[in-house]
């Protein structure tokens, strides 16, 4: 349903992306692995039109969508969750939840908002707190919700496990698990802990250094030497 | 855990150093030492405490407890200016290089101990203040040499390319003749060509006698220079070791990689 | 074609409102005498230009009109001071060098005090208008003012204050200027050598439109009279604002409140209000007949400054007839111009350069002010 | 002539504001709003001196020079402590309460100001006619000018430059930004105040109004037209803008809102140059800050 | 005792003038992060076409509020447009086009001076308010209207704020501009509509704080900005609840410090305040985030 063909991406002059290609089979996970700094991010920032100087060829259900802007592509059915479990801190909860769903007509955000909370009842607890104050794995449940509000066809992850602790994690990847089987929303997670993500991918891509390195099914991924080879050896290994 | 690399007094010593931001703990009890003539390289993953880690070094954060010793002596507390002084210069992750300044400007600015660098000095002129600053200059232009970026001297910072501003920064770096050097990913964003050139030139710097702590992502460089690594996770330092024992700890592929056996 | 009927129609009502024009050139030839006129015309003081600048020009139409000065025209050229010293000199010097008037008329005291070493050194007479600084007294031989100053104005309302009211203790609030506070402070002086106290003093800035803390403190003293010196605007707004903050009281000022406006915004709250100024009487015939024409032209009723610049341009008018188009001949024809019938009174500089009229004490009432019966 | 003289008088004083500011602005990425305070303070006390104790020239110049770093002083301890916007809005705060100190204390005359100030005196030389008291403003604007070229192209004008461009980078190559900004500022404040004198002198009469706020945007405009970063940006700008509205004065414009349409012109180069050339005339680069 | 409850009282009337002058400006500050300076200038010539309606062709009360508050809007939005936006587009530093707005606000002033004329014009003459004696505290109906008025608007913003979606997406995008893209905020379209709603309120507020002075005149936009900045500060940057509660409470010092000190010190006082407030109390007495450097 997502290829991305020849993508480059520029920072101002620096160029962090070179000739990246991807494909996202329908209802599917892919994981975009590699060490920090490897322009992982950049990938998902440059699909969803938040990078602004990228070239290459995006296309979203055959549909071109290489140079719409982040509200165009919400409207194609993509939605991003951005790193750090980003969400509006001095609005509270359900202030953010329906910010989320900022573009939908108010009955279908109203009811969308109240199965968000069923959904995650963490949040509905904490409905009206204020974002800033929930801890780190509440705020990424919210950044998750925020996104789900507008039933993307598409979801990408930047990072979800970024500062959180490992009990955390595990609970943030079933999550994801259960969004794509409850909801048949494909989702492209960018993450640099490979164990966790590994374990709700079907497709994996390894980038490093701007480059995409290896890319198969999740199965040629799971031993430790693989991964070992991903992070720790040169740059030159091949895996599939 | 293995012991220290070598047995001489350390030149940079962290001790128990702490520090918060709000409720996170971005750094937590860290204590380890770098040696005098060595490459130090501190990994671990994103928001695992490195940056923050310099910025307490080079005091352009406080410490919430603990101490730093520079040389034996307590430098937290002082000033980032006073910190430079004393002999510790770093680079920075985004650069941050002086823009609209020309590239022999960027060096040149970074040379200690200047002539002319106080108002007064430039206010009076004169003779020596000029024959200072043509030394200074010429300095600056040696660097450059060195850096491979003859040639551009008046250009600005901002047009040169990001390789080239990548060594621009490095000879900033340089000119401040500090002995301890803390470079925040020296290698990110450069074509494969470059980051070898690069390690090469780390390399040749410790060789001349600097001593450099290292912030690096790409762990293969990490074990090829370091003599000695220490792995953060959430602030805290999970291990340290030569690059093979690094390479080989449980708890490093535990929580660094995520592989959870 | 109905557009263009419309065109023609615009322009020639165009043509006619030009038209006067015309009509006072056939009256008043050749060359324009200029005389020089320098005003806040921007700036927090800018309502002052306005108002004075209407009575000026009412003179320079009504002269012009009426055949001009030997036949020929007058033209003021006007200049902004921006109520700013530094602009004031630049504009005394561009009069006097570049548009080459013989003779300014000119307003503020903080303006006009750095205008006099320019005035005495290119020997360029200038008339100053309520710019009441007792300085202009020793300005020398090329300062003149048609208006009294304050040492003798304020020393009257004093006297007033004490001897006809009988009124010994009063609150003071006056402009934040150079012009309120040589007010304010003059008068002060001589209410105190006249036995008399002043309870509370305070200031109102020039622009403010809030002044209840200052009312309040002054209320706090219960004074049976406030003495308030400031233009009308923010006058009004102390009267009004005192009588919404509960103060019963006598307001007295100088002849800044006798003005359409200040009735308006102070209200009826006004009555009782004195004024002391060298103010018309108005039923003399030329009083009256000056007003109905001030009206007609500027459909409002003059205020205070208005008639003594019009009754400068006036002056500079006899005075070039009088002496001729020459500086010294403007200065000569001031002096000796006798007992000139300003709107006001008689105005006589023969003896000092600072006419001196009498006070006249008018009060407040029901809309109007009205002669105190005594 | 004297006309001319004056006028030229007022260039060359707001040549030496605008560097002086420009310096400051461009050159550190300070965006200070309070250099008519700065310039006022000069002014008042070659007034008080002048009129009081002594109109030796060199000596009322030094005087005021001392009054300025005394006052820029109390302004830059606290001030510098904040960046960008707040900065500004700092310096506009002690701009609007150095001007009531100036509208209210007994010593400056309130309101009043100070009148009658003498012809200034040195080595026994009076300067009594308005084209000496105009040789000595421009000769404070090439003082001023070859200083300000000196500092910009030494070592510590790099710094400058360096500051205004990154200060945490600054501080990390072991220069102390606080030092730096701090003795600019102090310089700054010194020809502010020795404008100050200079036209104390030529006007012999000063008052508060003359140090306001807007004084302040004015000088500042001064310097967004020429270019900040550029002191030939700024001499030219004083030319031009002081000449600006005198030479409107000859348009055929009517006489009752001419006025305004010169404060209006003025408003409109404002907003033209941070609209569309903010490098302004000859500046070297488009954003102060980044 | 009296005295003092009156000059308390003062200060509240004094401060919901600041109030309303700075939720307006606030909220354009917290959609746009421009010091809209040019705000002085809406409310002036706001105040003036009001006024034409109102007085000069007599059409009424309800007509003169509507033109002023029409009026407002559009010139606040094209400002935006013509200005901020571009400049917002090609990264800008918001001290140019505060400085910017400051041309803007010359350029009105004087553009009023030369249509409506430098003289003060009457709104309400004198004696047409009644007067309350409320205990030891005297008032007037425009006073009671007015605070009424600021209380009731800072609460309907509240409220907008608070409940309506545009609202939280306006409070959004000040908290995070990018993942108010992210989430598909129209950006430009909510920062025109901050404009619009801001200077909206700044036409109304012109006209009833005009009805409670008696007078408007061309030059009073200057000083009100002044202290619009010195509220905006107090209360706190970037909230729009907090920069009101900051116009009272500058109202209310301003006031309460004149009980003993001369009243010439007023300004002095209100700058030494924003002064302080800067130093030692950077994000405000009720803001959550300050001007972190």
């Amino acid at each position: 349903m997502l290829t991305v063909e020849k993508l480059n991406a520029f920072y101002g002059k620096k160029q962090v992306l070179f000739g990246v290609d991807l494909t996202l089979r329908d209802r599917s996970i892919a994981a975009v692995i590699g060490p920090n700094g490897a322009g992982k991010s950049t990938v998902l920032r440059s699909i969803f039109g938040l990078v602004r100087e990228r070239q290459g060829r995006i296309t979203f259900d055959g549909r071109d969508v290489s140079h719409l802007s982040p509200v165009h592509n919400i409207a194609a059915g993509l939605a991003f969750v951005p790193q750090g479990a980003r969400v509006f801190r001095e609005l509270t909860v359900q202030e953010n939840l329906r910010m989320g769903g900022y573009t939908l007509p108010s009955a279908v955000l109203a009811q969308r908002r109240e199965s968000a909370l069923q959904a995650f009842p963490v949040l509905s607890e904490r409905r009206t707190q204020k974002a800033g104050a929930l801890s780190g794995g509440e705020r990424q449940m919210l950044a998750f919700a925020m996104a789900l509000m507008l039933r993307p066809r598409l979801l990408l992850i930047d990072e979800p496990s970024i500062g959180l602790a490992p009990k955390l994690v595990t609970q943030i990847f079933d999550t994801i698990s259960a969004i794509r089987e409850e909801l048949g929303t494909s989702v492209l997670i960018v993450e640099q802990q490979a164990q966790q993500v590994l374990r709700v991918a079907d497709t994996v891509f390894v980038i490093r250094a701007g480059e995409l390195i290896s890319h198969g099914p999740v199965e040629n991924y799971r031993g430790e030497d693989v991964l070992r080879q991903v992070y720790l050896s040169n740059r030159t290994s091949q895996v599939n | 855990m293995s012991t220290s690399p070598s047995s001489n007094s350390p030149l940079l010593v962290l001790e128990d150093l702490s520090k918060s931001f709000g409720g996170l703990r971005a750094v937590h009890e860290l204590s380890f030492s770098v040696q005098a003539g060595s490459i130090t390289s501190l990994i671990g993953g994103n928001g695992a405490g490195k940056t923050t880690v310099f910025n307490l070094i080079t005091g352009n954060l406080g410490a919430d407890s603990g101490h730093i010793l520079f040389r034996g002596r307590r430098i937290d507390g002082l000033p980032p200016h006073k910190i430079a002084r004393a002999g510790i210069a770093r680079s920075f992750q985004d650069l941050r290089l002086f823009s609209r300044l020309s590239a022999l400007d960027n060096v040149a600015a970074a040379i200690p101990q200047q002539r002319g660098e106080s108002l007064l000095a430039s206010l009076l002129g004169g003779a020596r203040l000029k024959a200072a600053n043509r030394e200074n200059e010429a300095r600056a232009r040696g660097l450059l040499e060195q850096l491979t970026l003859a040639g551009h001297e008046e250009s600005l910072a901002e047009q040169l390319s990001y390789g080239q501003q990548k060594l621009l920064g490095l000879g900033r770096l340089l000119a401040t003749e500090g002995e301890l050097l803390l470079l925040d990913e020296p290698t990110a964003g450069l074509s494969p060509g470059m980051v070898e050139d690069f390690c090469g030139r780390i390399r040749r710097l410790v060789d001349a006698g600097k001593t450099i702590l290292l912030i690096e992502h790409n762990v293969e460089i990490v074990m090829r220079l370091s003599d000695w690594v220490v792995v953060m996770h959430q602030g805290e330092k999970i291990a340290e070791g030569v690059p093979e024992e690094v390479r080989h700890n449980v708890s490093v592929m535990h929580t660094y990689l995520g592989i959870s056996s | 074609m109905q557009r263009i009927g419309g065109l023609l129609v615009t322009l020639l009502a165009a043509a006619l409102w030009l038209a006067p024009v015309g009509a006072q050139a056939q009256m008043a030839k050749g060359e324009p005498y200029r005389i020089g006129i320098i005003l806040p015309m921007t700036g927090t003081a800018a309502d002052y230009g306005a108002d004075f600048n209407a009575g000026a020009v009412l003179a320079e139409e009504e002269i012009n009109a009426a055949g001009g000065v030997n036949g020929r025209p007058i033209k003021l050229v006007l200049a902004d001071s921006k109520a700013s010293p530094k602009e004031g000199v630049a504009e005394f010097r561009r009069l006097v060098e570049v548009e080459k008037v013989p003779a300014i008329i000119s307003t503020m005291t903080h303006i006009i005090v750095p205008q006099f070493p320019i005035s005495k050194e290119t020997n360029t007479p200038m008339i100053t208008v309520g710019a009441i600084t007792p300085l202009i007294r020793t300005a020398g031989p090329t300062v003149f003012s048609n208006y009294p100053l304050a040492d003798d104005e304020e020393r009257i309302i004093a006297e007033y204050a004490i001897h006809k009211l009988g009124i010994k203790k009063a609150a003071l609030i006056y402009e934040n200027s150079a012009w309120g506070k040589q007010l304010g402070e003059i008068f002060s002086a001589e209410f105190k050598k006249l036995g008399g106290e002043i309870l509370a003093e305070e200031i109102s800035e020039k622009g403010g439109r809030d002044f209840r803390s200052q009312l309040t403190r002054i209320r706090a003293t219960n004074p049976p009279l406030l003495v308030a010196y400031a233009y009308y605007g923010e006058l009004g707004l102390i009267v009004r604002q005192s009588e919404e903050l509960g103060i019963k009281t006598r307001f007295m000022s100088m002849g800044a409140p006798q003005n359409q406006a200040f009735a308006e915004i102070a209200g009826p709250a006004a009555n009782g209000f004195i004024s002391g100024s060298p103010r018309w009487d108005e039923n003399a015939p030329q009083v009256k007949a000056f007003i109905e024409r001030y009206k007609k032209r500027y459909g409002k009723d003059p205020d205070l400054y208005g008639p003594y610049f019009y009754d400068a341009v006036r002056l500079f008018a006899a005075a070039i007839e009088k002496g001729g188009y020459s500086k010294e001949g403007i200065q000569k024809g001031l002096r000796e111009l006798g007992n000139f019938p300003g709107v006001n009174g008689t105005m006589n500089f023969e003896k000092s350069n600072v006419a001196l009229l009498p006070l006249r004490f008018v009060q407040f009432e029901n809309g109007k002010w009205m002669p105190i019966k005594n | 002539m004297d006309y001319v003289i004056y006028i030229g008088n007022l260039m060359a004083l707001y040549a030496t504001l605008a560097i002086s500011l420009n310096l400051l602005v461009g050159y550190t990425g300070l965006i200070s709003i309070a250099q008519a305070g700065m310039y006022g303070i000069g002014a008042y006390i070659t007034a008080l001196l002048a009129l009081n104790f002594t109109h030796d020239l060199l000596l009322t110049t030094l005087l005021s020079a001392a009054g300025g770093v005394a006052v820029s002083l109390v302004v830059a301890l606290p001030a510098l402590r904040l960046r960008n916007e707040y900065f500004l809005i700092a310096t506009m705060g002690f701009q609007s309460i150095i001007y009531s100190l100036f509208m209210n204390l007994e010593l400056t005359g309130g309101p009043n100001g100070l009148w009658g100030v003498p012809h200034p005196q040195l080595f026994g030389f009076t300067f009594n006619t308005s084209l000496e008291k105009f040789l000595l403003a421009v000769a404070l604007a090439v003082v001023c000018y070859v200083l300000a070229l000196r500092v910009t192209r030494s070592p510590f004008g790099r710094l400058l430059r360096a500051v205004r461009e990154d200060q945490t980078a600054v501080s990390s190559l072991g220069k102390s930004v606080y030092r730096i900004k701090f003795s600019i500022f102090i310089f700054s404040a010194i020809f502010a105040a020795a404008a100050g004198t200079l036209y104390t002198y030529s006007i012999t009469a000063i008052d508060p109004v003359a140090f306001a706020l807007d004084e302040s945007i004015f000088i500042i405009t001064i310097v967004i037209v020429g270019g900040t970063g550029s002191l030939n940006g700024s001499v030219l700008a004083a030319v031009l803008l002081i000449l600006l509205p005198e030479a409107m004065k000859f348009l055929p414009i009517p006489a009752l809102i001419a006025p305004q349409i010169r404060q209006i012109s003025y408003g409109l180069l404002l907003v033209f140059f941070t609209r569309f050339r903010r490098q302004g005339l000859i500046g070297e680069y488009q954003d102060v800050l980044k | 005792m009296s005295v003092l409850s009156q000059f308390v009282f003062n200060g509240i009337v004094a401060g919901s003038v600041y109030a309303l002058i700075a939720l307006g400006f606030a909220l354009i500050f917290t959609a746009s992060r421009v010091f809209h300076f040019a705000h002085g200038g809406v409310y002036t010539v706001s105040a003036f076409a009001g006024y034409t309606v109102m007085v000069t062709l007599g059409l009424g009360l309800a007509a003169g509020f509507a033109t002023a508050a029409l009026v407002a809007a559009l010139m606040g939005v094209g400002i935006n447009m013509v200005l901020y936006e571009p400049m917002k587009a090609g990264n800008v530093s918001p001290f140019v086009a505060m400085i910017s707005s400051f041309g803007v606000l010359i350029i009105l002033t004087n553009l009023t001076a030369i249509v409506w004329g430098s003289n003060p014009t009457v709104l309400s003459p004198g004696g047409s308010a009644t007067i309350y004696r409320l205990g030891p505290i005297y008032t007037t109906g425009p006073q009671l209207q007015i605070i009424v008025f600021t209380v009731v608007l800072a609460l309907l913003l509240w409220v907008f704020f608070r409940f309506v979606r545009l609202g939280i997406a306006i409070r959004a995008m000040g908290s995070d501009a990018e993942l108010a893209e992210v989430v598909g905020m129209p950006s430009r379209r909510l920062r025109h509509i901050s404009f619009i709603v801001g200077s909206g309120l700044v036409g109304i507020s012109s006209l009833l704080i005009g009805l409670n002075v008696g007078i408007i005149d061309f030059n009073m936009g200057f000083d009100i900005m002044l202290m619009a900045t010195v509220a905006m500060i107090i209360g706190g940057l970037g909230n729009v609840g907090a920069a009101a509660a900051g116009g009272f409470v500058l109202g209310v010092v301003q006031n309460v410090a004149i009980w003993k000190i001369e009243s010439k010190w007023q300004l002095a006082i209100s700058f030494g305040i924003l002064i302080l407030m800067l130093l030692f109390r950077p994000s405000g007495l009720f803001g959550e985030r300050g001007p972190a450097a």
